[in-house]
């Protein structure tokens, strides 16, 4: 669309391995005014809506709660709060359905709104560029936010680590590479202010040198909503519109050149990488004392009226659909995230939560069976993190862990190229979950091994200890009589001593 | 120069021990499951081989044909090589730290030694080229173990025939390999 | 809903899928396989028809005694292909049973026994030629004249009867690269015959024509993106490269880079037969040390060894070699901490 | 003559190297390894007395790797690759594998006869002598060994989630 480059400050772009073109589809939404969703009838908010341990209530049932209100807190140092995304009534503190796991039930607080929609009371911040880092990491922290691009990665911590080490760069995230999606965009193009002055407020919290914000080449409109707005403080650049540019990894090494090491994180090389979504939470949160309790989410596919919605976290799934206008299809599902990395939702009724990108209805997964692996090295060429993809699927299906995790394993990233492109039309991106989820149990079975062996081994040894010590008994009373038969004066001695302390026993009870 | 090449190249791919004399074949198949045990005997005849050859190639050369002794050859060469691998194991760590002296017996009781040995005798080679050939039969060994140890690891997770798998698939490997190993037939007169 | 359960992220496909390739494949194959039929006469044809219907017998059988889903597997095409690439490597005249014995060596043992479709080490068509190679290398040693008269008839009696052993002179000859081995062998200069009946502008007469439309299916399978340019380039360059130096070295002793190239199977090798995706190195760099090592060894067995082509036995070596190629030339994992 | 004189002089030499080098099997080195394989429950399923007196008869090849039915298939995967084996299945004859279980004592029936605790391989069940008892969820093993002495019958393996 735009072959001209925009980078102000000529930045050079690298490349990374592998990756794929796709259709995007985001004409679909992305010229579309987003809309607000209206209360639905129930908010159920789940209390792990982030990577780490899961918040802890602090309310009770049938409390009533305002809109902002903290319903419950953090409970270690990667976790965050959940607040009242309406005011209502708390109608339960249960369970509700896992995104990741279909068996799996996870705790959350259901609230029955009662149309008010009143705000607890905000405190805001105006002098967010003078304050303390320190104090806005704990603002940041206290409104519960965590990284909107998908992953939902606690924000404050990225922060926090932020200001342990010198950061070099800080990175703001608006490159939506997945198809359909297109909530990135719509923000910028709506909020561009909110995420530069977040920017500058995240620049000042972690007190990074450099500030890149990143955008696709595909999404000029967005470019220039930024570009208006932006000094020379602030890097804006484009990058080339290929999967997963969007990925952190990826995108680090396409600004910088620099790969994260494998199994490390960005800070390791002195990067921060925020989404765009996230500096606007962040700034709303310092600026306005708001919370997260809302987000942008791209309702699109096989809807009718695909279109960018602001949708209050905990909000039914359902409900965002009701307002594009969907009818329920036995052969389409709907996949929460993009159609590359996305979940697919069992039960619509499970809420939006602070990770959720996009809403997808697709049919598009007509797929034929599975054949057996033809080692064409398609999935070799595309693969972002250079991994052999069709070595890991054979040891994974072998469940040869211990080669899986040879090949790095745990440097793929899941984004679901290798599949895309099998001729074999291999699930690849689920074996390897499977394998990663096995892996975890094995390693818990091993750790239980291991601790198992500790308590035996500690028993027998205090076993030992005490069988020698009745030994030694032994052997004194044996030395005290050697006139008598050692074996019968053994015995009569031990008698003996038990009669005697068992009179004393009784003599003790009965004082 | 040019006999050194061809002594090795007919050694090692030409005449290979394990596919084309078929000689090698039994520590192939027991080696070839694990990776670790592949690479231990490999190791250790490149330094067994070469070492044997010449040590039999003298000892045939200096004691048994003046000796008139040449129908010992078989007897002498198999305790030959039971000194040779025991001496080694005397040796304080012979190979650094990789552990593979450990392998050592395996390698040594195995027919692929004394047939080198053997094949050595038959092609009348001299002290230098008897160390060239025992080093081309090793190299050829162990790449040879490498390329099975490989594709075993592969077969293993392949859909294989019940009753073919383990040493059975890889019997047929190796004869397949045997096949191709054909067309280097004529290559060294 | 329940194959809904099932599914997992990406929820989109390339769509293509392992029958497209097949048939892409068997298409780009049909050019050469029109214009062997024109130099080489309907034996050819005949073959081709005989080995793909032994290959899809053989294919069948071993899937019921397997007991695999024969609709998954026999409409995959791997098994024509097999039997295309074999008719298209033997030589028109031989019987009809070599055709039978080598296709059942290439789908039973060298395909099924490893486990079908994806599992196999060694490239079947390859396999099964090696085995009639050294089992029958008389009836494989008769190849008819370029243009020579045969009618479909004769063919099917040649094939089917056996070849008649007056006017044998009239039908037959050696193929160009065995007669110039046999010929250099004999201590014959180069240039002495080179200017023979047999030999045409570019390599063998008719052969080169061949080799061309096999070049011209090649590239059609390179351009809709079937086959990678790696292989087959680098066969072909190394090929090219160490004739050239040992043709400029000694003219009079080895043949020209073109003449390799042209004759032979050297092009159907490199776009059909060194592709095949299963029994190929998969990494980046194991791909170049693969094509690479066919090039090394089929010039070497082809120069030096007894077999005047050594194609067959070059992609088998190296098809044993993959495995441990691919261990060795694994890449680095994005972002490697170098040590 | 001079020929029988060699070979019984190098026959002399080859036998006093044997007998100077130390034996040293293949497999010693992988006992710990093969150890630390085993689940640790000492249930005694594989026919030794414990994990590892098993796994010390596996390393003399006295015993096949298939016979640890709480290890299960995991347990045989390790060893047949440590030792380079073929993976086979777990010996019925030892037993089946099964979800973890772990021992439950009906504390209604127990008369803490402290018989369960004396059996525990790893101090998982708390009690004294006439009082009741109870099992540690967080450590029991799942070994059954507390199931047979108990004379009430009152402890029962339950399966557990996850």
């Amino acid at each position: 669309m735009s072959s001209e480059v925009h980078t102000r400050f000529n930045r050079e772009l690298h490349s990374f391995p592998g990756g794929l073109e796709l259709k995007t589809h985001k004409e679909l939404t992305n010229s579309k005014e987003s809309l607000r969703t209206p209360l639905p009838d129930k908010i159920i908010l789940p209390l792990q809506q982030h990577i780490g341990s899961p918040s802890e209530p602090i309310v009770k049932k049938g409390d009533i709660v305002l809109k902002g209100q903290k319903i419950a807190q953090a409970s270690g140092y990667i976790s965050v709060p959940v607040h009242a995304s309406t005011s209502g009534k708390i109608l339960d503190i249960g369970t509700c359905q896992s995104i990741h796991i279909k068996s799996e039930q996870v705790p959350c607080i259901i609230i029955e709104p009662d149309g008010e929609d009143a705000w607890f009371e905000l405190e805001p911040v105006t002098d967010y560029l003078s304050i303390d880092p320190e104090i806005l990491q704990r603002l940041i922290y206290e409104a519960g936010i965590v990284g909107m691009g998908g992953a939902g990665f606690p924000a404050h911590v990225k922060l926090n680590e932020g200001t342990a080490t010198a950061i070099d760069t800080l990175i703001i995230n608006g490159v939506e590479c997945e198809p359909y999606i297109s909530c990135d965009d719509r923000i910028i193009r709506e909020k561009a202010d909110y995420i530069v002055s977040g920017t500058r407020m995240l620049q000042h919290a972690i007190q990074a040198e450099h500030c890149v914000i990143a955008v696709e080449e595909d999404m000029p409109e967005a470019f220039e909503a930024l570009n208006a707005l932006i000094d020379d403080d602030i890097e804006l650049v484009t990058v080339p519109a290929r999967y997963p540019a969007g990925g952190e990894k990826q995108l680090i090494k396409v600004l910088t050149g620099k790969e994260v090491p494998a199994g490390g994180l960005p800070i390791h090389i002195g990067i921060v990488m925020h989404n765009v979504g996230t500096a606007a939470a962040a700034f709303r949160a310092v600026t306005r004392g708001e919370p997260l309790l809302s987000r942008y989410v791209t309702v699109s596919g096989n809807v009718e009226d695909p279109r960018n919605l602001q949708v209050l976290l905990g909000t039914p799934v359902e409900h965002c659909l009701e307002q594009v206008g969907y009818h329920r299809r036995d052969d389409e599902a709907v996949i929460m995230g993009g159609p590359m990395m996305g979940k697919y939702i069992h039960d619509i009724s499970m809420p939006v939560v602070k990770t959720t990108n996009s809403i997808l209805v697709t049919s598009g997964f007509n797929r034929s069976r599975e054949k057996p692996c033809i080692g064409c090295g398609d999935c070799v060429d595309v693969c972002p993190a250079k991994l052999l993809p069709q070595e890991l699927f054979a040891y994974a299906r072998a469940k040869d862990y211990e080669e899986v995790r040879a090949l790095h394993l745990f440097d793929c990233i899941e984004c679901g190229c290798c599949a895309y492109v099998c001729p074999s039309n291999i699930p690849l991106v689920k074996y390897y979950r499977e394998a990663k989820t096995d892996i975890a149990i094995y390693e818990k079975k091993q750790a239980g091994y291991e601790h198992a062996r500790h308590r035996f081994e500690a028993r027998s040894e205090r076993l030992d200890r005490i069988e020698n010590r009745v030994d030694d008994r032994f052997d004194k009373i044996k030395t005290l009589s050697t006139d008598q038969d050692p074996v019968e004066e053994d015995k009569q001695s031990y008698i003996r001593a038990a009669v005697e302390r068992m009179k004393q026993k009784k003599n003790k009870k009965k004082d | 120069m040019e006999g050194i090449f061809l002594v090795l190249i007919s050694s090692a791919l030409v005449n290979n021990i394990v596919v084309s004399h078929v000689i090698g074949t039994d520590p192939a198949l027991v080696a070839t499951q694990r990776r670790d045990v592949a690479y231990g005997i490999s190791t250790i005849m490149l330094i067994l081989l070469p070492l044997t050859t010449v040590i039999a190639s003298a000892t045939t050369q200096f004691i048994l044909i003046p000796l008139q002794l040449q129908y010992l050859q078989t007897l002498v060469f198999v305790i030959l090589i039971i000194m040779i691998v025991y001496g080694l194991r005397l040796w304080p760590r012979p190979f650094g730290k990789s552990g593979s002296e450990m392998f050592l017996p395996l390698a040594g009781v195995n027919v692929t030694v004394l047939g080198t040995l053997l094949l050595n005798q038959q092609q009348d080679n001299n002290l230098f080229y008897s160390f060239i050939f025992g080093l081309g039969t090793a190299i050829g060994f162990a790449l040879m173990l490498a390329l099975l140890t490989a594709i075993n690891t592969r077969v293993e997770m392949a859909d294989v025939p019940a009753p073919l798998k383990g040493p059975s698939i890889t019997l047929i490997t190796l004869g397949l390999i045997s096949m191709a190993f054909l067309g280097f037939s004529g290559l060294i007169k | 809903m329940s194959y809904i359960d099932k599914i997992s992220s990406p929820y989109i496909h390339s769509l293509t899928s392992i029958n497209e390739v097949m048939r892409q494949v068997i298409f780009a194959l049909v050019p050469g396989i029109i214009v062997t039929t024109w130099f080489l006469g309907w034996g050819v044809l005949v073959h081709c028809v005989l080995a793909v219907c032994f290959a899809l017998a053989f294919e069948a059988i071993m899937l019921t005694l397997r007991k695999r889903p024969l609709q998954d597997f026999m409409y995959d095409g791997s098994a024509i292909i097999t039997g295309l690439l074999f008719a298209l490597t033997i030589t028109p005249f031989a019987p009809w049973w070599v055709s039978l014995s080598g296709i059942c060596f290439a789908i039973v043992v060298a395909k099924h026994l490893y486990g079908g479709l994806g599992y196999n080490i060694f490239n079947p068509a390859m396999a099964g030629y090696a085995f009639v190679l050294i089992c029958f290398p008389v009836e494989l040693n008769y190849w008819p004249i370029i243009n020579g008269d045969n009618g479909i008839i004769e063919s099917l009696k040649i094939i089917f009867i056996g070849l008649p052993h007056e006017g044998l002179d009239s039908l037959s000859g050696a193929t160009p690269l065995a007669f110039t081995k046999s010929q250099l062998n004999g201590m014959v200069m180069l240039s002495e015959f080179s200017s023979g009946p047999l030999f045409g502008s570019l390599g063998g007469k008719g052969w080169e024509w061949i080799g061309l439309a096999f070049l011209a299916g090649g590239v059609w399978l390179m351009i809709k993106g079937i086959i990678k340019w790696q292989i087959p380039l680098i066969f072909i360059f190394i090929l090219f490269a160490l004739s050239l130096i040992f043709h400029g070295h000694d003219p009079e002793r080895y043949a020209s880079s073109m003449f390799n190239l042209f004759t032979g199977g050297t092009l159907l090798a490199a776009f059909f037969i060194a592709t095949d995706p299963v029994t190929a190195s998969a990494t980046p760099r194991g791909k170049i040390i693969y094509a690479a090592g066919i090039g090394l060894l089929t010039y070497i067995i082809r120069t030096w060894g007894g077999y005047p082509d050594g194609i067959a036995f070059a992609v088998l070596i190296m098809n044993a070699a993959v495995p441990f190629i691919d261990n060795v030339t694994r890449p680095d994992v994005f972002g490697k901490v170098k040590s | 003559m001079f020929g029988v004189l060699i070979i019984f002089l190098l026959a002399l030499i080859s036998g006093f190297l044997i007998s100077r080098s130390a034996q040293m099997t293949l497999q010693q080195d992988k006992f710990e390894a093969i150890l630390s394989a085993l689940p640790q429950t000492q249930c005694g399923k594989c026919n030794y007395s414990g994990c590892r007196p098993y796994a010390e008869a596996i390393v003399r090849g006295e015993a096949d790797i298939n016979q640890c039915p709480p290890g299960g298939e995991a347990t045989i995967k390790t060893i047949a690759k440590l030792l380079g084996r073929q993976i086979k299945p777990l010996n019925p004859e030892n037993g089946l594998e099964k979800d973890k279980h772990i021992a439950l004592i009906d504390e209604t029936l127990c008369i803490g006869c402290v018989k369960c605790i004396k059996a525990c391989p790893v101090d998982a069940i708390l009690g004294a002598a006439k009082q009741m008892h109870s099992v540690l969820a967080e450590e029991c093993t799942g070994c059954e060994l507390c199931v047979a002495p108990c004379p009430m019958d009152c402890i029962s393996m339950q399966a557990v989630t996850g």
